[in-house]
């Protein structure tokens, strides 16, 4: 449909765009690109990286029209939107600040693309795609790569482990179990401020699990004890440190083998967030309601009820919302049948 | 005219007199159909819109149809309202609206009654109305049409206190409660001026007691759907519709008697035109204004009308009487 | 105390102005080129390859195809194809994907009928249905 | 002697259905209201008539394939509830857009916006009671709707965003006219306050009613304009850019005494914002570049969770997607804001009278379908 329009990708802006950042993986692959060249034949990334990563076939696609020029044309195409809108931001007038930092990110780049740094590059991007931040997490960004690069120099360089940047890349595998190797999130600080507040308090066995949700624009998340969750929530919200002043949401989730009520925080006080999930059993799904801290929880809350199944104790009003009152079972539950086919 | 009335009673003298007051009828509801008509073609103007044009040529036919559909519907009564008081509702709020133009002197000519205590009949007849509306929410057994009927009857009670005081200026100036006298004591300045304070106040009260905009409440559609009506169809419906329009039309034309010289032209020198035509004239500017206010108006809020009713016009018209007074007695030397 | 005149004010102005509405039966509506009418079903170009039934949100396509009555070409071609209008949300997903362009959208929309049951078009149909045909797939 | 008054004329609350079907709830929902007189005393709002079960069936459905559904949510902002989903898969599988897919989705998304808004004033004043501005208010939503109409197909459910772009690109001339539209915008909302703003009857009518702290706001969840209203200067385009708002000039209008008035009043303010957004992104819009990134055919988001919120007309539009790295989501579940923000409904309605029941559920722009899902 549109891949007509996207080779005219302006020519100029390719320069410019390898220059100014590094980030995209678009340098990166540029780069890799080169150094290929450099070693042997031009045909093989493509092949190797279609073999090992079948889902990762328009990133090749787009590789193929970028023959033997390839570097300028491949930066440009990979580059896309992003390395554009760095390329524009610079000109707005952040270029003197911007020039030597992309130049200092793009030798990290280089460094980095002989490397493992696969992990790190998924995060890196992601990041980037995700914050689209301030200059203040740009300059975080741009630390975590180096820091990326300088890990990966330690590792030797692998054109397998290229591909498999690739494929983290698009998102075709889970990244997660890889999060360890990326450099800590802007909010690993957040969480571990929340976590240490609420286990001076709460003690150790309160908080299941603690972890940076890198999917989720980096939400500090907590897994949460069912039996310590209403003391949690009410301190949630009056701990002056914490003020978490704003249930942006409320639902639960049906994983077939347990159900989990996922919150999501918000302190208008101290502007930060926090995601926290409380498990419960699929038959006896119960977990305390929090309407008495946050009013709007309320209808959340009898919503989920209704549809998953859940109760909330001490909710004072716990009945069906969407369905009518006398509907049979709970609709969102992965088990649930009908009652009356007929209706 | 009137001399009729004070012929013998005799079969002919019925049936002109039967036949006079059908001609009127068919007047009053000729106007209301085209009101109607130019109601929903104004607002549609106003609106960027054409209004009815599908009806007849210009849509001029819609309202004639719509009320044949009303006729031709099927008359249904609400299983546990009382039956009496529901067919005795449209026809409490049609009649009286209907018995006040009698007094209605549409040229020198033109008056069925040349009573002497015109304004007076007026004013007690009109507020019969009020016991139709009320009566019809009740009846239905329905609470909107229930809280439709209470908030229509306390705004119409409270409007008509200042509505009549401030007619009183009026009468203090022409020092008669007759139609006729009024308008020939409008022979050098139309009432508007002298009484402008007044006719302010009357135009508001007015405009509440018919329940138009921007004092609409009783049938606020947003927010108690159709107010007091709201259980009626078809033909009854139909004289509730009818009543409210020819309550405009009495309004109208007694508005255009009190305060804009009746039928008297603008100027003496204009005295070519006939004077039902000035008649017209003035009372189209009295219903255009009511179209124009509802394309515009947002809605009172209940307790606002009340108390804009009591704490603004009461005092208002209070002090147009006692300013009047005052003048009056100035003028004719006694202070 | 001025502010309802001014509106009073506004409200006159557009007495005379000119009027924005269409008189729509009367004057069809021309809606534009991308509009997403009711599909148009070209028989000849579809090769069976079930991709708009199987995208369709609402479940709404049903094709049968068979193999091709010339032994020597390979391949299906269309038998029935139905598009239940009591359903079809017009998305536009299963012209998206139709690698022939056998199935576009017209800028056709008037789909009005008396009885559901007509609301069930066939292949014919949506065959037949080849005015305003979209040219932009 | 006793008077009159004390002589104990009983007096009983009346139960009162407001809905499902009423001109003034925006559609099929209820109120139950225990009056006194005309007093509120208790209100009970009853949803569900509108419920479609988006949630669960969008768990049988590819990500792709959502994406119409999301327009039936929120009916009158379809470009932003596209967005949002959207927006959640693409942050689950980070995916990074094209630059002039990123400007068509910020201009549909703020054009909606506007068109969102000016229903709601038109709807607002006919619950008020004035019939005029509804005309008005649809005269130039209408212009939004041709433009939206030739840009992606359809009036109102547009489904014209794709998980890493947008499915069309604007037609030869479209960019023009949008500009041609907001120029003229500009030059008619000044009449919207001439026409209603400034008539005393609709000012003493709203002022001082529906009114509530910033702390019921914050307790009630309450987002947007809703918020905004209590002196809280938040909005996510601001606070939490996503797309390219972060590249454009705009002011979030705050206003602080909490009632109707305000309300209104800053809901018009937005529009004003949004033709702000608007001026500049149809200046920048760059004329080449694709507008659809490079996506796997199917969409596999990876194994884990995401919630993204972001500022829809109503306010705070959130989604949740629970992924299995499966092409349909394992659970979808989106915070509809005005589902939440017509928690404090029961509240605000306490103690009030009957009409002002209707300009206070008017004042916080419910959409039913966005409340029922």
């Amino acid at each position: 449909m549109s891949e007509e329009k996207r080779k005219p990708t302006p020519e100029e802006k390719a320069a410019a765009a390898a220059v100014a950042r590094a980030k995209a993986k678009a340098a990166k692959e540029a780069r890799e690109a080169q150094a290929n060249a450099a070693e042997s034949d031009t045909g093989e990334p493509n092949g190797e990286g279609r073999a090992d990563a079948p889902q990762a076939e328009p990133p090749i696609e787009k590789r193929k029209p970028t023959p033997e020029e390839k570097a300028a044309a491949a930066a440009a195409a990979m580059a896309k939107a992003k390395a554009a809108k760095e390329a524009r931001e610079a000109a707005n007038g952040t270029t003197s600040d911007a020039d030597p930092d992309a130049k200092a990110k793009a030798a990290a780049a280089a460094k980095a693309k002989a490397a493992a740094a696969a992990a790190a590059k998924a995060k890196a991007a992601r990041e980037a795609n995700a914050g689209e931040t301030s200059d203040a997490g740009m300059d975080e960004d741009a630390k975590a790569k180096a820091a990326a690069a300088a890990k990966a120099k330690a590792a030797a360089a692998a054109k397998a482990k290229a591909a498999a940047a690739i494929k983290s890349n698009t998102g075709a595998s889970s990244v997660e179990p890889t999060a360890e190797e990326a450099p800590p999130s802007k909010n690993q600080p957040y969480l571990d401020r929340y976590v240490q507040i609420l286990t001076e308090r709460f003690g150790k066995e309160s908080i299941e699990d603690s972890y940076i949700n890198r999917l989720s624009k980096e939400v500090p998340t907590l897994l949460i004890k069912n039996e310590h969750w209403h003391g949690i929530a009410q301190f949630l919200k009056e701990e002056p440190a914490l003020q978490f002043d704003y249930l942006s949401n409320l639902h639960g989730v049906d994983y077939e083998d347990r159900m989990e009520v996922y919150y999501h925080f918000y302190s208008y006080e101290h502007h930060h967030s926090l995601a926290v999930k409380v498990k419960t059993t699929r038959e006896n799904a119960s977990v305390s309601s929090v309407t008495d801290i946050w009013a709007g929880a309320d209808w959340n809350e009898r919503e989920t009820f209704d549809l998953l199944g859940i109760d909330f104790p001490g909710h004072p009003n716990l009945v069906r919302i969407m369905m009518p009152d006398e509907w049979i079972g709970h609709p969102l539950r992965k088990d649930y049948e009908p009652f009356d086919e007929g209706v | 005219m009137s001399s009729w009335l004070e012929q013998a009673p005799s079969l002919t003298n019925v049936l002109h007199y039967s036949l006079a007051a059908v001609a009127l009828l068919l007047v009053v509801l000729g106007f209301v159909t085209y009101a109607i008509y130019f109601e929903r073609k104004v607002i549609g103007w106003m609106q960027l819109r054409p209004g009815p044009n599908r009806v007849g040529p210009l849509g001029l036919l819609q309202t004639i149809s719509d009320v044949t559909k009303l006729l031709l519907k099927e008359d249904t009564r609400p299983k546990h309202a009382d039956k009496a008081l529901f067919t005795l509702a449209p026809i409490l709020a049609y009649s009286p609206a209907f018995a006040v133009l009698a007094v209605m002197p549409f040229t020198d000519t033109i008056q069925f009654a040349d009573l002497g205590v015109g304004v007076l009949y007026y004013i007690a007849l009109s507020s019969i109305t009020v016991m139709g509306v009320i009566t019809a929410g009740w009846a239905s057994n329905n609470k909107y049409s229930l809280i439709g009927g209470m908030r229509s009857a306390a705004q119409m009670i409270s409007y008509e206190v200042p509505l009549v005081m401030s007619v009183v200026g009026i009468i203090l100036m022409t020092g008669s409660l007759n139609l006729k006298d009024i308008v020939y004591a409008q022979q050098d300045v139309w009432n508007i001026v002298p009484q402008f304070l007044g006719f302010i106040v009357f135009l508001i009260a007015a405009q509440a007691e018919l329940n138009r905009s921007p004092f609409d409440l009783p049938e606020a559609e947003s927010e108690l759907v159709a107010g007091y009506h709201v259980e009626y169809s078809g033909f009854r419906f139909a004289m509730f519709m009818l009543a409210e329009y020819v309550y405009m039309f009495g309004m109208g034309t007694l508005i255009v008697v009190l305060f804009l010289g009746g039928w008297l032209p603008i100027h003496p020198s204009l005295d070519f035109i006939p004077p039902i035509i000035w008649f017209i004239i003035k009372f189209m500017f009295y219903v255009f204004l009511q179209f124009w206010l509802r394309a515009t108006m947002p809605r009172f809020r209940a307790d606002q009308l009340m108390g804009f009713a009591w704490k603004v016009l009461l005092p208002v018209a209070l002090f147009n009487i006692m300013l009047t007074a005052f003048v009056i007695t100035y003028q004719n030397g006694f202070m | 105390m001025l502010g309802f005149a001014k509106g009073l004010g506004y409200t006159l102005k557009k007495l005379s102005e000119k009027k924005i509405t269409t008189l729509y039966p009367d004057v069809p509506y021309q809606m534009p080129p991308r509009f997403r009418g009711i599909q148009h079903f070209s028989p000849e170009k579809c090769i069976v390859c079930n991709q708009c039934a199987r995208v369709c949100p609402t479940e709404c396509i049903q094709l049968t195809g068979r193999s091709h009555p010339d032994p020597d070409k390979k391949g299906k071609i269309i038998d029935t194809y139905d598009i239940n209008f009591e359903i079809c949300i017009l998305c536009d997903l299963c012209t998206e994907v139709c690698p022939t362009e056998a199935i576009v959208m017209t800028n056709n929309f008037e789909l009005a009928a008396y009885s559901r049951d007509e609301l069930y078009k066939d292949l014919k149909w949506l065959d037949d249905n080849n005015t305003n045909v979209r040219e932009e797939n | 002697m006793p008077t009159p008054f004390s002589t104990g004329i009983r007096t009983e609350e009346m139960v009162l259905n407001i809905g499902p079907q009423h001109p003034s709830t925006h559609g099929v929902f209820r109120l139950v209201v225990k009056i006194d007189g005309e007093t509120i005393k208790e209100a009970v709002p009853v949803m569900g008539y509108l419920h479609r079960g988006t949630e669960k069936l969008a768990e049988n459905l590819t990500y792709t394939q959502i994406i119409p559904y999301t327009d039936r949510i929120d009916y009158l902002s379809s470009m932003t509830n596209n967005y949002v989903l959207c927006h959640a898969v693409e942050t689950l599988m980070g995916l990074s857009i094209p630059e002039k897919a990123e400007f068509l989705r910020v201009i549909v998304m703020e054009m909606n916006r506007i068109a969102s808004h000016l229903v709601w004033w038109g709807t607002y004043l006919l619950d008020i009671g004035a019939i005029g501005p509804f005309l008005y208010a649809f005269r130039d939503r209408e212009t939004i709707i041709n433009l939206f109409n030739e840009l992606s197909g359809a009036r109102l459910t547009y489904n014209y965003m794709r998980i890493g772009g947008v499915k069309w690109d604007a037609p030869p001339g479209w960019i023009e006219k949008a500009k041609e539209f907001v120029q003229y915008l500009k030059s008619e909302l000044p009449n919207y306050h001439v026409l209603v703003s400034g008539n005393e009857i609709f000012q003493s009518r709203i002022t001082g009613i529906g009114t509530y702290s910033r702390q019921d706001a914050l307790d009630h969840s309450l987002s947007g304009v809703m918020l905004r209203c209590t002196g809280e200067n938040w909005d996510i385009r601001k606070n939490e850019p996503y797309s390219i708002y972060d590249r454009f000039e705009f002011d979030v209008p705050v206003a602080t005494e909490g009632d109707c008035l305000s309300r209104y009043h800053l809901r018009l303010q937005e529009i004003e914002q949004s033709i702000r957004i608007l001026e500049q992104a149809l200046d920048q819009f760059p004329e080449e570049g694709e507008v659809m990134g490079k996506v796997p055919k199917v969409i596999r988001p990876p194994v884990g969770e995401v919630y993204v919120r972001i500022e829809a007309p109503r306010g705070e539009l959130g989604v949740y997607i629970a992924s299995q790295g499966k092409d349909k989501p394992w659970r979808f579940k989106l915070r509809r804001p005005s589902f939440v923000n017509l928690q404090i409904l029961p509240k605000l309605l306490e103690g009030v009278n009957m009409s002002n029941m209707v300009a206070i559920l008017g004042s916080i722009d419910i959409v039913v379908g966005e409340v029922d899902a």
